[in-house]
């Protein structure tokens, strides 16, 4: 058991690169029990890269991941599910050609003793988005692009997660279900799940979160607390549309 | 001049070759083989590399050529180059005839199609046998006549395929960098963004498979003068997937590439026949290594390997070129 | 002095490794021994060997590569017919003298310069067949053949040599040869009527004709060609083999021959010494044999290592004794047996027996 | 007439199983990678032999065919941890192309074993033809279609109803995604490998009595298995089953009815067209990828 | 005049009516946007428009010619170009290539020229790179160009798209989700972008869920629902439009509007 003050998340020093480029160039980052952090960050700037080394779907080339009071840098990515990180990744990658429900039900894959829960929580995701309650036996190709993120969300729900990796969640969703989304975190985050979450919708992100990292170019450029960084007027200019 | 400063180092290396080592059995005779293949992996890669679609029938195209001047010139007594020209249009004509078709799948599906197609001419060679001398082949395949004279010994052939060879070669290398090209390289990409675009995706892929089919047949033709002797199992399934192989193992998308894995495939028997009874095992055996350790392909594998150290160095991200 | 240098092209591997990996192991296991006992007038035999894995593209460069870069005085090789006649150009036009290992007529007629072969025809093979059936009275005959050049060549020669013996072909049927079940083929042959089955082929598709036929209570006298002289076919076919017959070299009943006949000691010598070294002798290795004695026999007449004048000497083998037969060459005739070279076979109790 | 078409569509499905069962093999190495594994031959090459070298030994026939089967199984663990997880990353072509240097690989080594000679497997029940009508068939070949059909239904319920064959399928479309859910995709594919080097076995071993086997046994059956696979609808059990039988009874129909020597060119012809006709097989679905 | 017609155009799959008697018109020079729910039917309006998909029924005209069942490198040919809302980006190819297969109906050398590098090549060649460099500038992706597109972060890949699509000199551009990924100030840059399309003098017909940027750019806004046609109007119109409130946008619309 950490204690209470010590971070669940922590990444130290993170370097990762793609073949001979290097992206993170030495991120520093911490997520405590129970907190909510967005990330923000230009285009490139190594966002979607961060949540997959941590996720350990990328392999950190240097730098330590601690999870949990466990150096979790270099076990595998079924592994690190299993501890409790779930994400929700950038463009959907949902299981085109299987079923709504299937792809549901993998997100339960290390989960699928507690039945009782898998099928409370599935029964709580068609109810969210009821479209994917409707549309659970076609295959998940079909799905219009919103609907796949609203898949990609209640998937990684499904997983029971301790840490929720957000990358984008608000992609490609209709604005009332964007204020769904920004809501179901919301009350995620109360119900004790930790969570770290990308987004390109800054200010709201930013709304919700309690503290709040801005990366550039693959390494962090302030950590400060939300409140504070929506008054930043660097950040401002260059996330928040300069209003 | 860049874009084509591989070639000239490419065409030097042909050309000092025979000069260095002139009565190297290695040079003059494997190097026909090699030329050969080299000529077929690399019109193998304009449609596989360049467009992303998948062959298992190239042999097939080689056969065509390769019969079409056997049989014209032995049986009918027609003149080599006319039976050449004869063996281009029937294998154009059967290239465009089946390429609508079939060119419609896609992965496997086109793979078991071509695969097909490849069969079905081999059986053809084998069970027409009043006109190809069936599974024991044809011989007395006359010489090709040139200027005047005929191409006979190893060095002359060498001197032919090496033409042959760096033609196809500055071929593919001109492709690559045009309008075509690039629509052939974009079907490989996404198929549908590239119809969005403009690009006639059917039109395109069609004609590759004739062009390679046609540079295939040429090759036939080439092959069935310098060996006087051909049999179908020189065309069957297995030629297909070793042609499908010398592409891949050099690297897919790289011309060069299809030239170095046909070298390193056709010398691989040559150099493992010492081997005996464990050639068959260490040539698996290496076939696999190389992939493992080099999935990119040898020569593509080894390009970005070298690269990547420059990079490394300049601590700079690099361009790339294909 | 120098080395006599015998080069050679096998089949050692691919689909007709079964020829050419005994082939192989004859050459070699005289080699040796001649070597150990100090080669022949002083020279060491030098063999030089590549396995074209049954391809005969391959067997185009290896026999530039023996000629070229190995300078080999003579060849004894090429396993199958398509590879002989491959190898045939090169051995032409470079002037070295070529025994072919290979069935096929092709490669001795026309004759040519410096070509000869040491196994027997398919033509012999189809003639002895017909020539027992009509002893026989049988009239009418199915034929089934494999895809391969041996089954092919003997499908032609067959189709060709039968109204010569009065008889009547009334089913053509072919397989692959890799076919799992010929039954369908069968049926068709069954519902002829056809007196008696000839099945040209080897591998597995003669076993399992075999097999097939019985399954399906087909009771005519079956016919197998040279190419199922082994023992292997009789453990294939099981008690299905019952009562088929075949030509075959006398080497496949060596103990069986009346001890006046002139082939008993030598087959029995070759026999014993390769039964000792490498298991059950094939007939193929037993070609290789006859190639590499009357290479070695030439070269000895010769008393040269000129090519020419070993092509020469080969030409002149009389009444060599070997495992095939008596060869008896001539300027007309590159192989030199006649059709007494046959002996027909039929499968008793598991074993061959004599028929004449 | 009618007697003789009785046979050869009794001769069709029983060919046809064969082919299935190599089929099927394809089929599950498909769904988790892809890829078109083209080792399955030898795995049924390998099953056969290792079968037929217990049964040389003294042993009884069950003992044989398992020991043949888990061999086998054992030589498919070893093919994808030695090859396939280092070429991690690698596309699906290469890792094609691993799989032909596999089958060279084993081919040599079955070569280097076993020499080139032809073994038989003894009949699991007896020689004696059973008559269907005016056809017959041999008791092998019921166990082999009733193999088949078991192994088939055990497949489909693998993928349909548990949720390790759903991980198995989620491998083969999305591997990030399959990471990120949790699932171990390694394991996915070293037991997709395990699973058909032993479906492979299974076939081989069924099939060596009536057809025997010898080192390079594989490549054929590897071929028609991969045809009925395609032909079926690749990563379809059932298709692959479909795919199997149609090939079989086109191939005992076409040698029966028109010509012996054209009757492969004659599947693959019908193939073709059936390709034409259905891009993605007889059961296939084609992909959805939407833009 | 009308640049695009549609008339009664339905596109079903199975069951499911994906669009539905949809009727509407696209006046030359303007931006036109479609809003809608997810799973409304826009990707597949656009995809009937592309000549992606063949409609079910219905008509659409371009220009005065009808296009629908027209296959897609033919509707290309009519001055319709597209970017994609699932990317279909060539990764096999560098930036600068990418746009200049973008190019492709301006040139009309063939595989035979290009093989044996007739003259005509070279000079098509030096042209399309200028004008494929061109567009990339346009974009603000000149930076980028010598870049392996399978190496950019999501947000670049989504301008190369527009790059590839103008440089096809289209007089009319289906966007999809053009801001999707993009952060505010991006949002911002997209927004210019557009206008700077839209005042070269081609049409844009705009598919987002950035309320904002929607609202900002367009001459008339299309809700979708369902397939069909919830209503069409002005921006201020649409946006206070209590079906399309309850449908689409919903009560508190400060996380969408920049
Ligand atoms: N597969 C890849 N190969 C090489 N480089 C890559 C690859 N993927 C990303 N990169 C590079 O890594 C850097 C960081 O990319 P990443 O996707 O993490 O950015 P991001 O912050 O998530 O951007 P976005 O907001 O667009 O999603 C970029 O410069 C990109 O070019
Ligand atoms: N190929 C297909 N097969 C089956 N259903 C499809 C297919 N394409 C689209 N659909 C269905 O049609 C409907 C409309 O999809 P479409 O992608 O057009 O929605 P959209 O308006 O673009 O949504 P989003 O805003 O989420 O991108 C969806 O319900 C989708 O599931
Ligand atoms: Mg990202
Ligand atoms: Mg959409």
């Amino acid at each position: 058991m950490p204690s209470p003050e010590a971070p669940l998340l922590e990444v130290r020093g993170l370097r990762s690169r793609y073949g001979p480029i290097e992206v993170l160039h030495g991120v520093d980052l911490e997520v405590r029990l129970g907190e909510l952090v967005a990330i923000v960050g230009a285009n490139g700037a190594g966002k979607t890269t961060l949540l997959r080394t941590i996720s350990g779907v990328q392999p950190a080339s240097e730098g330590g991941i601690r999870f949990d009071g466990q150096d979790i840098t270099r076990w595998p990515a079924h592994r690190i599910v299993g501890a409790g990180i779930c994400q929700v990744p950038e463009g959907r990658q949902v299981f085109a050609p299987l079923s709504v429900e299937d792809n549901l039900r993998l997100g339960a894959y290390r989960r699928q003793r507690d039945r009782a829960w898998v099928e409370e929580e599935l029964a709580r995701i068609y109810e969210l988005f009821p479209i994917l309650a409707e549309k659970r036996r076609e295959p998940a190709g079909t799905l219009s692009g919103g609907q796949q993120q609203m898949l990609a969300i209640g998937r990684a729900l499904l997983g029971r997660p301790r840490l929720l990796l957000l990358d984008e969640p608000s992609m490609g969703l209709a604005p009332l279900l964007v204020e769904e989304i920004f809501r179901v975190v919301k009350r995620l985050h109360e119900e004790g799940v930790t969570v770290l979450l990308v987004e390109q919708n800054a200010r709201a992100a930013l709304g919700i979160a309690d503290r709040g990292y801005v990366l550039e170019t693959g390494r962090v450029a302030m950590a400060a607390p939300a409140s504070a960084l929506l008054e930043d007027e660097g950040v401002r200019r260059a996330y928040l549309g300069g209003h | 001049m860049k874009r084509l400063a591989g070639f000239y180092l490419f065409a030097v290396l042909v050309a000092l070759l025979p000069v260095a080592f002139p009565h190297n059995y290695f040079v003059t005779v494997v190097g026909v083989t090699i030329g050969i293949n080299a000529i077929l992996a690399v019109s193998l890669n304009l449609f596989m590399g360049y467009a992303g679609q998948i062959s298992l029938g190239h042999a097939a195209f080689f056969g065509v050529g390769a019969y079409a001047s056997g049989i014209l010139t032995t049986r009918y007594g027609v003149d080599p180059w006319l039976a050449m020209l004869a063996g281009l249009a029937a294998s154009g004509l059967v290239a465009a005839l089946i390429a609508r078709p079939i060119l419609r799948l896609h992965g496997h599906y086109l793979a078991m199609a071509t695969l097909g197609f490849g069969i079905i001419v081999n059986i053809v060679m084998v069970e027409a046998e009043g006109l190809t001398g069936g599974p024991d082949g044809m011989t007395g395949i006359p010489p090709l006549p040139l200027l005047g004279r005929s191409i006979d010994t190893d060095l002359e052939w060498y001197a032919v395929v090496a033409v042959v060879l760096l033609f196809t070669v500055w071929v593919s290398l001109n492709i690559f960098d045009s309008r075509a090209g690039r629509a052939l390289r974009a079907v490989h990409g996404s198929e549908i963004a590239a119809r969005t675009l403009g690009v006639d995706t059917a039109a395109a892929k069609s004609n590759v498979f004739v062009l390679s089919a046609l540079i295939a047949s040429f090759a036939g033709s080439l092959f069935a003068h310098q060996q006087s002797f051909i049999s179908p199992g020189s065309f069957g399934f297995f030629f297909s997937i070793e042609l499908v192989t010398m592409v891949v193992l050099g690297g897919l998308g790289s011309t060069f590439g299809a030239v170095f894995g046909a070298v390193v495939l056709s010398l691989l028997p040559e150099v493992l026949v010492v081997l005996e009874d464990y050639e068959v095992l260490v040539f698996g055996a290496v076939l696999m290594l190389i992939m493992i350790f080099l999935p990119q392909g040898l020569f593509v594998g080894t390009v970005r390997a070298l690269r990547g150290i420059v990079a490394r160095r300049a601590e700079a991200p690099v361009a790339g070129e294909g | 002095a120098e080395p006599i240098r015998i080069g050679s092209v096998l089949s050692v591997t691919g689909p007709a490794s079964f020829l050419g990996d005994p082939e192989l192991k004859t050459l070699q296991m005289y080699v040796d021994e001649i070597n150990a006992k100090g080669g022949i007038d002083g020279h060491k035999i030098e063999l030089i060997h590549y396995d074209d894995g049954s391809d005969a593209k391959k067997a185009v460069n290896f026999v530039k590569r023996l000629i070229q870069r190995d300078k080999v005085h003579v060849i004894v090789g090429g396993t199958t017919s398509g590879a002989s006649l491959a190898m045939i150009p090169e051995a032409e036009g470079a002037g070295v003298p070529f025994i072919s290992l290979a069935g096929s007529v092709k490669i001795v007629e026309p004759v040519k310069k410096w070509v000869f072969k040491t196994p027997h025809t398919d033509k012999m093979a189809a003639a002895k067949i017909f020539e027992d059936m009509r002893r026989r009275g049988i009239k009418k005959v199915a034929l089934i053949s494999g895809s391969g050049g041996f089954d092919k060549s003997g499908r032609a020669e067959s189709l060709a040599l039968a109204p010569e013996y009065g008889i009547e072909i009334v089913a053509d049927e072919t397989y692959n040869n890799k076919d799992t079940d010929m039954t369908a083929q069968l049926t068709r042959i069954r519902a002829t009527d056809a007196e008696a089955i000839l099945n040209f082929g080897f591998g597995t598709g003669p076993a399992i004709v075999t097999k097939n036929a019985r399954q399906l209570g087909i009771d005519l006298p079956l016919y197998q060609s040279h190419g199922v002289a082994s023992k292997k076919f009789i453990e294939l076919a099981g008690e299905a083999a019952e009562g088929v017959r075949l030509p075959a070299a006398a080497l496949l009943v060596a103990e069986k021959l009346p001890d006046n006949d002139p082939q008993k000691p030598v087959l029995l010598a070759y026999k014993r010494k390769y039964e000792a070294k490498y298991g059950p002798v094939s007939t193929f290795g037993g070609h290789a044999y006859d190639g590499l004695f009357i290479a070695l026999e030439a070269i000895d007449r010769a008393n040269s290592l000129d090519r020419a004048k070993i092509r020469d000497e080969i030409e002149r083998t009389r009444g060599f004794v070997g495992t095939g037969g008596v060869f008896n060459m001539s300027p007309e005739d590159h192989l030199g047996l006649d059709l007494s070279a046959f002996r027909m076979l039929e499968i008793r109790n598991g074993d061959w027996v004599l028929v004449e | 007439m009618l007697e003789q078409l009785l046979q050869f569509v009794v001769t069709g499905i029983t060919v046809g199983s064969t082919y299935a069962l190599v089929g099927l093999g394809f089929a599950l190495i498909y769904n988790a990678s892809q890829v078109v594994n083209f080792a399955q031959g030898e795995f049924v090459m390998l099953g056969a032999m290792v079968a037929v070298s217990i049964v040389g030994a003294g042993a009884p026939l069950p003992v044989a065919v398992l020991g043949g089967v888990a061999a086998t199984t054992l030589v498919g663990i070893a093919l994808e941890k030695l090859a396939i997880e280092p070429a991690r990353g690698a596309s699906v072509i290469t890792t094609i192309i691993i799989t032909i240097g596999a089958s060279i690989l084993l081919r040599g080594v079955a070569l280097l074993i076993w020499g080139k000679d032809i073994y038989a497997l003894p009949h699991f029940s007896g020689e004696e033809p059973i008559a269907i009508g005016s056809a017959t068939v041999l008791p092998q070949s019921l166990w082999v279609m009733g193999v088949a059909a078991v192994l088939v239904l055990a497949v489909r319920l693998f993928f349909d109803r548990t949720m390790l064959g759903k991980a198995v399928l989620a491998c083969a479309c999305n591997r990030t995604a399959a990471q990120l859910v949790g699932i171990n995709v390694q394991l996915m594919l070293t037991l997709s490998y395990a699973l058909s080097a032993m479906l492979g076995a299974v076939a081989g071993v069924l099939v060596a009595p009536i057809a025997f086997t010898s080192w390079d046994a594989g490549v054929m059956l590897g071929l028609k298995g991969f045809s009925a696979a395609i032909l079926g609808g690749m990563g379809n059990p059932m298709g692959a089953v479909a795919g199997g039988l149609l090939l079989g009874l086109i191939e005992s129909l076409g040698a029966g009815l028109l010509s012996s020597g054209y009757k492969d060119a004659l599947a693959f012809l019908i193939i073709l067209i059936v390709l034409v006709v259905r891009p993605s097989g007889i059961f296939g679905r084609a992909a959805v990828e939407r833009v | 005049m009308a640049l695009l017609r549609v008339e009664g155009l339905e596109k079903a799959f199975g069951g499911v009516m994906a669009v539905a008697d949809l009727s509407f018109e696209v006046p030359e020079g303007s931006v036109y946007a479609v809003i809608g729910p997810n799973g409304a039917g826009k990707t597949t309006l656009f995809n009937m428009l592309s000549g992606v998909y063949t409609p079910t029924a219905g008509r659409i005209e371009f220009a005065g010619r009808r296009i629908d069942g027209l296959p897609p490198h033919r509707v290309a040919r009519l001055g319709i170009a597209r970017t994609f809302q699932n990317l279909q980006v060539f990764f096999n190819m560098t930036v600068l290539e990418n746009v200049m297969v973008g190019c492709h109906l301006r040139g009309r050398t063939g595989l035979v020229a290009a093989a044996l590098r007739l003259p005509r090549i070279l000079r098509e060649e030096r042209q399309m790179r200028a004008w494929a460099e061109e567009a990339l500038a346009f974009c603000g992706l000149e930076a980028y160009a010598g870049r392996e597109a399978a190496a950019l972060p999501y947000g670049i890949l989504k301008r190369l798209e527009i790059a590839r699509a103008l440089a096809a000199q289209p007089r009319m551009l289906l966007m999809d989700e053009p801001a999707a990924g993009l952060n505010d100030t991006e949002t911002l840059e997209m927004r210019g972008l557009i206008r700077r399309i839209c005042e070269r003098g081609v049409t844009v017909l705009l598919v987002e869920h950035n309320m904002g940027l929607v609202m900002e750019v367009s001459d008339t806004v299309l809700v979708l629902d369902y397939g069909r046609r919830l209503t069409e109007g002005s921006p201020e119109q649409v946006q206070n439009d209590p079906e399309v409130i309850a449908a689409y946008l919903g009560g508190e619309v400060e996380y969408a509007v920049s």
